[in-house]
């Protein structure tokens, strides 16, 4: 289908790993604020952004995922006294990692959110969705799982035989 | 294979009018794994809970999905009835359709198929929940003390009242703390001593209470309910079950020229001695560094003139430990100095204030000592400098205090009301004195403060000037106070005999190895920090360790002794269990993949995580690997994500529950 | 042009460390030692286990050192440790690594009698082993080596290697990696993770990778796609270098022993830089208690974070 | 002049002052925790270099004499709003009619003596004739204030309308007043009185 | 006739209802005939001394109130008071003198004669509304103001200041709207109903009473009433004489009659315009009652 078209019709899969006394929190007010946001969010409640292991942002963008929020408690507000400081530290190197493979960051957002800020959570899965939908799917990875083998010219039936059996 | 059941709640129309619930349950219906799936207008109600119920007996449900508001909301409640029905609590999860879903979408469609996806995750998720078992921790019916002043006496009594042991810790050689040294009490005027030492014989003859003066923490092991605390008591060079407190010993020690901190060094004391004749004990102590005999190895007086042969110049610091199940932190504040500050300290001293170097500018603490009937002037106001009584007094608010540039930002809170007895007691002792008080503005909120305050001004003809002081300096014997009068508008020079600096309040120096020992946290001035600065102010976030006085912010009596209380009925609250009960959300380790890297143990913010030894059955050590002490952990799971070969699980959060669920996207 | 370096003093290092390892055998300060031996292939050496002080004079050191023999103290040889104390003959980044081990309580000092070598510099893995030091037989790793004199060791042979400037190979493809679009960086490393074969002997040879059990070889569940594939070699070589950062000291065994030269060490390099500018930490010959993302500082940069 | 540094000491704050000042009024000044809302009140105040909260700030710190050698305490219209509101029931317009007696009695001295002059033939008046003789007064006022016209065109319209009686006629028991006026007198000679 | 039916006062006019304020004298001697109060004049009264004398010499001012008060004892009734600066003057006497002893025995030697505390000081506002009663004002009324918009200006000496007059809160009175309303006007809510006049300097800063007075005609136009009513002779001074001259200097145009509240309860007791002494009021009311339909 066209570009436009596809980019028009194209409903980006954001997922939101966040912490449960927050931002988790944050999300319910705005729920009870009846605030509207996109319906694309996923939202996976963690105790604390000190669990969310990179892994799985990258599990996330494996399994489809257009966009992935991290979100938890302002500086000095953790729950778990300094989880998401560790977490900032984490994140702050994993991203680099990320960028230099070649994942366009605009897709991956960190943030805090607050209980309180029932208003921020809106702006922030707002943006990210509005951001990733004007980039299109996140293609990077579906392809590279479509990829064949370098090695892959699969001559001898042992070799089918082989690599069947990977 | 799991029997899986779905329970999607309308929430009356909240969420039904958005979410087509029966479309929901249908669809969740057919997920591989889900036995039983179905919708109800109010699943909270008891009808609700009841159809749950009867759902997990008939169907013999494995697991259940309740699809309604936030599990901050009724996860609880949900749980507590899948348990009543015989399942592990755990084995249920809510699916939250309501807060996240039906309440911030409009599109019917939308919101129904988001609902869908929500509940799949969750049934995704729950498939991999595991059964987890109420966790249980024994409590030692002790607690410890740290602090003897009246913080830690009024919660060491409170405690011991109610027939718990109580070990209380001071580092001085006697309690009292700085009560103790008060002249006077706003806003009642009453003395302090008088209100003080009644209680602090208390301490001493209280049977549940055994107090190690002149002694400090060493080293704290152990989680809530079972911490093993180890003292050192140091070596006071005097018996005490054998000395009777008769005071020979000080009379006789030829030493006597040593500055009394007690008195803020307004006074002298023997190098044998008691810092106050109420001290509790009223054991001496030998001031190693000033005492001839241990300086020359000369003298040796005391000795001989103590009858029960009390003096003991080999005595050595002694370590005790302690088992104990709560603590209780107490230790208090001390004065902010002008003096200047060491390189690298963000506090620094008033060079506009001379640095400490005019005599006759002196703290609040110091004139407590002078105004105090047992201090150094029997109760005298006198000049340290030349001992002239002072005929105009100036007072100085807010020094160090509410001052960003000089390192605090804070509010001392306590400094306003005992300037204002300050000037009282100066004109209850000068009566052809002048007191005057510069401020920036009065800050009295408390029981009868506001009016303490105005009597000062209205009937002690204390003269408060608003406007804060810009400099002070010596001119022959004056010191000359250059300030203004913002209500005026202009400036305002007064010739003062002596000034009172109201200094900030600060924590007590080591406040921060005292808290990396205890494993509490403290802000950027060494305060302890609070585990909600409203809803738990006296516990800290370290479970089993409470928080009384101005450790953990200024505070004066009242609050103080208010705070000691509340935390001894913590401690008690504590102690009316035999055992104590957790949520099972802690981090485990599996040996087997454990190759003890430590990782957890580095990020670990509760110092839950200890060194545990695998042995053969030879008893030859095969590897070191992390343990999680269920009672300690936190669950926050920073562990889990840091542990390299993810072989830390946090129970409830496992990363097969939660990949599960990304896969299910 | 290509210049020659000067190994000349690893013959003396030889002579010292053959010296200095008899006598520890013979007085029985350790149990065994690892260190370098002459291998078939002309030149070429090989990592030995010595127990007997006799066979002390089997041991080498030549540009063709190329091993990190820590590994041989992790997981490779793990009952090596378990005989006592234990000698090994160590370059400078080899002792980084080492150091490394300790700081994750894998090591203990005192179990280990360190020989450091002074290092002019080993051959890269695409020359022959007995080809002369030049600057263009270097490895990479060592042309932008910091670390030639390895410090706190228990023995150290006092010759001081001397090695012109050379140009700094890693520096520059990473300055030449981020100065594309992120697309084109992406189809950079698709092209090398595409020719990964998955035999996972970056893993093998890494002292770090000491786990027992990977976490790319769990199933249950599947962290990452685990197949020969590009999706599952991209997800390895990404958790492989996010559990490096901030503990790869740069030995680059990675990258030597690939068969399929994937410019492994470029990620680890990469990390490491951020972890410099972002906390001031460099893997370094002092043991540090907490590696960097196992602290934090309150005031740590955010501007990432919204 | 009012910008002048305060020396204060024992010495420099006249408190006696203060006291009479008090006496006079009825009202303690220490009581004023400076709100300032007789100032944010006061319909003069922008008629005055010393507001009236800053008045009772002087008087606190026995600085009378700044408020003296100002104009304010002749810029009150005695309106009580100041007194009405203060919520430390401080009567500051007894405290402005203090002052203004002490500073009469201390003949000033007074920028504003037009007030002062009013005042006086005010009482004057009451001494000779018993009540006021609103004719003479404006008259008398405007020849000794040397403003012969002023208000000179309300005058002829007043006449007209019978405001203003031309003859004036006196109290019988003028004896009284007089009487009054001179017990009072006395009794400040031989200081019964303030 | 139940004795409370009777209502006989003493009457301490003060000095400007014997001059500039004649025609609240002759309008609250009608009026009170009318309503059958009786209205016995203090013979020989003084001056109060007013706003100068405590201005200068409180000492003074308290005398002669204190002589007026003595006189009064002579005839017998509470004693009515029309000026509300008399009546504030002598209800501050009484309040002071009450509180304090030491002036109270300064002022009894200088009058050589005890104060009287006890009698009861009423202004004509109070004994309107209280004493007679609204009830039966109304049921005196004969031509109702129906349709005449009224600002009541009560400036700052009627009720200030607290517990000392006593007529009624010292920041939101309604007397004076009670007592029109009883007789049918209209009153309107305005802003300045309590602001000074600046009466004192009538006499010494014009300049001043121009500017505070002002600002209160504005203030009533603003709030659309037809005219002002007062209780004070200093405040329709201020009000009425000047107010051509205000309208001069901020050119600005009112024509709003200032009443005495004696002579619109007057007017809607049926008394006519002669015995009001409406001609008397400098700005002409004629033109407004006609309009209203009210003579």
């Amino acid at each position: 289908m066209p570009m436009e078209e596809q980019m028009h019709s194209f409903e980006p899969k954001i997922i939101a790993f966040v912490c449960t006394w927050c931002t988790y929190a944050g999300a319910d007010l705005a729920g009870t604020s009846r605030m509207q946001y996109p319906a694309n969010v996923r939202v996976l409640k963690f105790p604390c952004t000190g669990r969310i292991d990179p892994v799985f942002i990258l599990k996330a963008f494996q399994q489809g995922a257009d966009g992935v929020l991290v979100s938890g408690c302002h500086p000095g507000d953790c729950h778990y006294i300094a989880g998401n400081f560790h977490a900032r530290r984490r994140f702050a190197v994993f991203r680099k990692l990320l960028e230099f493979v070649g994942v366009d960051l605009g897709r991956l957002q960190f943030s805090w959110v607050s209980a309180a800020e029932g208003g921020k959570w809106v702006e922030m899965v707002t943006d990210l969705t509005e951001r990733v939908r004007g980039m299109g799917p996140m293609r990077d990875f579906e392809e590279l799982a479509l990829e064949e083998q370098w090695s892959g010219a699969i001559t001898t039936p042992e070799l089918q035989e082989a690599y069947d059996s990977i | 294979m799991s029997r899986i059941g779905v329970f999607i709640c309308h929430c009356g129309e909240n969420i039904s009018r958005t979410v087509d619930v029966e479309r929901v349950a249908a669809l969740v219906g057919t997920l591989p794994g889900v036995a039983f799936s179905t919708d109800y207008k109010y699943m909270c109600s008891d009808p609700g809970q009841g159809l749950l119920k009867k759902a997990i007996q008939e169907q013999r449900l494995s697991h259940v999905v309740v699809a309604a508001c936030s599990p901050r909301m009724h996860e609880k409640t949900f749980r507590k009835a899948v348990e009543s029905a015989g399942l592990n609590p755990f084995l249920c999860e809510m699916a939250n359709i309501r807060e996240h879903c039906s309440w911030v979408h409009e599109d019917r469609d939308e919101a129904t198929a988001k609902a869908v996806e929500i509940v799949g995750m969750m049934v995704e998720r729950v498939k991999k929940n595991r059964v987890l078992p109420t966790i249980t921790v024994p409590v030692t019916k002790r607690s410890l003390v740290i602090g003897g002043g009246i913080a830690g006496i009024q919660a060491a009594l409170d405690i011991a009242d109610a027939g718990h042991e109580v070990v209380l810790v001071e580092r001085e050689p006697s309690i009292g703390g700085h009560m103790a040294q008060l002249s006077e009490t706003f806003p009642t005027l009453d003395c302090s001593q008088c209100i003080m030492t009644p209680k602090m014989v208390d301490v001493a003859n209280h049977p549940k209470i055994t107090l190690y003066t002149y002694a400090e923490i060493e080293q704290v092991e152990g989680y809530i309910g079972n911490f093993q605390v180890t003292v050192r008591k140091k070596a006071r060079s005097v018996d005490e079950d054998k000395c009777t407190g008769c005071g020979v010993c000080m009379t006789k020690c030829p030493q006597k020229k040593i500055p009394n901190t007690f008195d803020r060094n307004l006074g002298m004391r023997p190098a044998i001695y008691v810092p106050f004749p109420q001290a509790v004990p009223n054991t001496p102590v030998i001031d190693r560094e000033n005492c001839t005999k241990f300086k020359t190895g000369k003298c040796g007086v005391c000795q001989k003139v103590c009858g029960p042969g009390a003096v003991d110049y080999e005595q050595e610091d002694q370590l005790i430990v302690e088992p104990v199940g709560a603590i209780v932190v107490a230790t208090g504040f001390d004065l902010y100095s002008i003096e200047e500050k060491p390189k690298g300290s963000p506090i620094k001293g008033y060079g506009e204030f001379g640095h400490g170097k005019i005599p006759d500018v002196i703290d609040g603490m110091t004139f407590e000592r002078l105004a105090s009937a047992s201090g150094p002037t029997g109760g005298k106001i006198l000049r340290p400098s030349d001992g002239r009584e002072p005929k105009q007094i100036v007072f100085i608010q807010c020094v160090g205090s509410r001052a960003r540039e000089k390192g605090i930002s804070y509010c001392s809170k306590i400094c306003c009301m005992y300037t204002a007895k300050h000037t009282m007691l100066y004109h209850h002792k000068v009566h052809d004195g002048q007191a005057y008080v510069f401020f920036m503005d009065a800050r009295t909120p408390g029981k009868s403060y506001d009016e303490f305050w105005r009597r000062s001004i209205e009937e002690e003809e204390a003269v408060y000037i608003r406007g804060m002081v810009s400099r002070l300096y010596q001119k022959g014997d004056k010191i000359v106070v250059m300030g203004s009068d913002i209500a005026v508008g202009v400036q305002v020079e007064i010739e003062a005999d002596m000034v009172v600096l109201a200094t900030a309040v600060q924590p007590q120096k080591g406040a921060d190895t005292l808290a990396q020992k205890l494993g509490i946290s403290y802000d950027k001035y060494h305060f302890y920090s609070e585990a909600h600065a409203k809803l738990r102010p006296v516990e800290c976030a370290t479970a089993g360790i409470y928080l009384a006085g101005a450790c953990q912010g200024p505070k004066d009596i009242p609050d103080t002794v208010s705070q000691a209380s509340a935390a001894a009925a913590k401690v008690m609250t504590l102690f009316a269990k035999d055992k104590l009960e957790r949520e099972p959300i802690v981090a485990r380790v599996r040996e087997a993949g454990c190759v003890g890297c430590f990782y957890c143990q580095k990020v670990c913010p509760y110092g839950a995580v200890e060194e545990k030894e695998i042995r053969d059955r030879q008893g030859n050590l095969v590897k070191v690997v992390a343990y999680v002490n269920p009672g300690v952990c936190g669950g926050c799971g920073t562990c889990q994500a840091t542990c390299p070969s993810k072989s830390v699980e946090l129970d409830g959060y496992t990363d097969e529950q939660i990949v599960a669920m990304i896969e299910a996207l | 042009m290509t210049n020659t370096i000067d190994t000349s003093i690893y013959v003396a290092i030889t002579e010292a460390i053959q010296g200095e390892v008899r006598r520890i055998l013979s007085e029985g300060n350790v149990s065994a030692v690892i260190g370098y031996a002459a291998a078939r292939r002309k030149g070429s050496a090989q990592p030995t286990v010595i127990v007997q002080p006799d066979d002390a004079e089997k041991l080498i050191f030549s540009a063709a050192c190329v091993n990190n023999l820590a590994v041989y103290l992790t997981k490779a040889k793990k009952e090596i440790p378990k005989t006592g104390k234990i000698g090994i003959v160590v370059k400078g980044c080899d002792l980084k690594a080492l150091v490394g081990l300790m700081g994750e309580s894998q090591l203990k000092r005192e179990d280990l009698y360190l020989i450091g070598v002074p290092c002019a510099g080993v051959l890269a893995s695409t020359a022959q082993p007995a080809q002369p030091l030049t600057s263009d037989t270097i490895a990479p790793k060592c042309r932008e080596c910091d670390a030639r004199l390895p410090t706190g060791c228990d023995f150290v042979p006092d010759q001081q290697p001397v090695i012109p400037e050379l140009e700094r190979r890693y520096s520059a493809e990473i300055a030449r990696l981020e100065a594309m679009p992120p697309a084109e960086r992406w189809a950079y490393w698709k092209e090398q993770f595409k020719k990964c074969i998955k035999c996972y002997a970056c893993r093998q040879v890494c002292p770090f990778c000491f786990c027992e059990q990977c976490l790319c070889d769990r199933n249950k569940p599947q962290m990452v796609e685990t197949t020969p594939r590009p999706a599952g070699n991209a997800a390895w070589h990404i958790v492989r270098g996010m559990h490096l950062a901030g503990r790869c000291a740069g030995c680059a065994e990675c990258e030597r022993v690939c068969p399929m030269d994937i410019p492994l060490n470029l990620l680890n390099r990469k990390m490491a830089k951020e972890l410099k500018e972002l906390y001031n930490y460099e893997a370094g010959f002092e043991m540090q208690e907490k590696g960097p993302l196992a602290t934090y500082d309150e005031k740590d940069d955010q501007s990432f974070i919204k | 002049m009012k910008k002048k540094k305060m020396l204060l000491s024992a010495e420099t704050m006249d408190i006696s002052f203060v006291r009479k000042v008090e006496a006079l009024s009825g009202t303690s000044v220490r009581r004023c925790f400076q709100c300032g809302k007789c100032s944010a009140g006061c319909p003069m105040a922008t008629f005055m270099e010393h507001p009236p909260n800053r008045v009772v700030r002087l008087l606190q710190l026995g600085q009378w004499r700044r408020i003296l050698e100002g104009r304010s305490i002749w810029y009150c219209a005695s309106c009580e709003t100041c007194s009405t509101r203060c919520p430390n029931k401080v009567h500051l317009a007894s405290i402005m009619d203090a002052l203004r007696k002490l500073s009469w009695d201390a003949e000033g001295p007074s920028k504003e003596s037009y007030v002062q002059l009013a005042n006086k033939l005010f009482l004057q008046n009451i001494r000779t004739y018993g009540r006021q003789y609103e004719m003479r007064l404006a008259a008398v006022f405007n020849v000794k204030s040397g403003q012969f016209l002023k208000d000179l065109m309300l005058g002829p319209k007043l006449i007209t309308k019978g405001k203003l009686k031309v003859f004036h006629q006196k109290n019988k028991n003028m004896t009284e007043i007089e009487k009054i006026f001179s017990r009072i007198e006395a009794m400040r000679e031989n200081g019964e009185a303030l | 006739m139940t004795p409370k039916n009777i209502l006989k006062y003493a009457y301490y006019p003060g000095c400007s209802l014997h001059a500039s304020a004649g025609e609240y004298d002759l309008s609250t001697r009608e009026l009170f005939k009318k309503l059958n109060i009786g209205l016995t004049e203090v013979p020989d009264w003084f001056c109060c001394g007013a706003t100068p004398a405590h201005n200068v010499d409180e000492l003074l001012s308290l005398s002669l109130c204190a002589k007026n008060l003595e006189l009064a004892e002579q005839v017998d009734g509470d004693l009515a008071v029309a000026c509300a600066a008399c009546f504030s003057r002598l209800k501050t006497t009484q309040h002071v003198l009450g509180e304090n002893a030491v002036k109270r025995k300064q002022v009894e030697k200088a009058i050589d004669a005890p104060v009287p505390l006890s009698g009861n000081v009423k202004h004509l506002l109070d004994i309107l509304a209280r004493d007679l009663g609204l009830e039966r004002l109304e049921q005196a009324v004969a031509k109702p103001l129906s349709g005449l918009k009224v600002a009541c200006y009560y400036g700052c000496l009627l009720t200030r200041p607290n517990d000392v007059p006593n007529l009624d809160c010292v920041e939101a009175p309604t007397i004076m709207e009670d007592v029109l309303k009883a007789v049918g006007a209209e009153t309107v809510a305005w802003s300045h109903r309590l602001e000074c006049c600046g009466a004192n300097f009538t006499l010494s800063r014009p300049g001043v009473v121009i500017q505070l007075s002002h600002a209160i005609l504005d203030s009533a136009k603003a709030a659309g009433a037809d005219c002002i009513m007062v209780a004070c002779p200093l405040c329709h001074g201020n009000l009425d004489i000047r107010q051509k001259e205000i309208e001069g200097v901020y050119n600005a145009l009112y024509a709003m009659p200032v009443f005495y509240i004696t002579q619109l309860v007057g007017l809607a007791a049926g008394l006519g315009a002669d015995k009001l002494g409406l001609d008397a009021l400098i700005v002409n009311p004629m033109p407004l009652l006609k309009e209203k339909g009210l003579v």
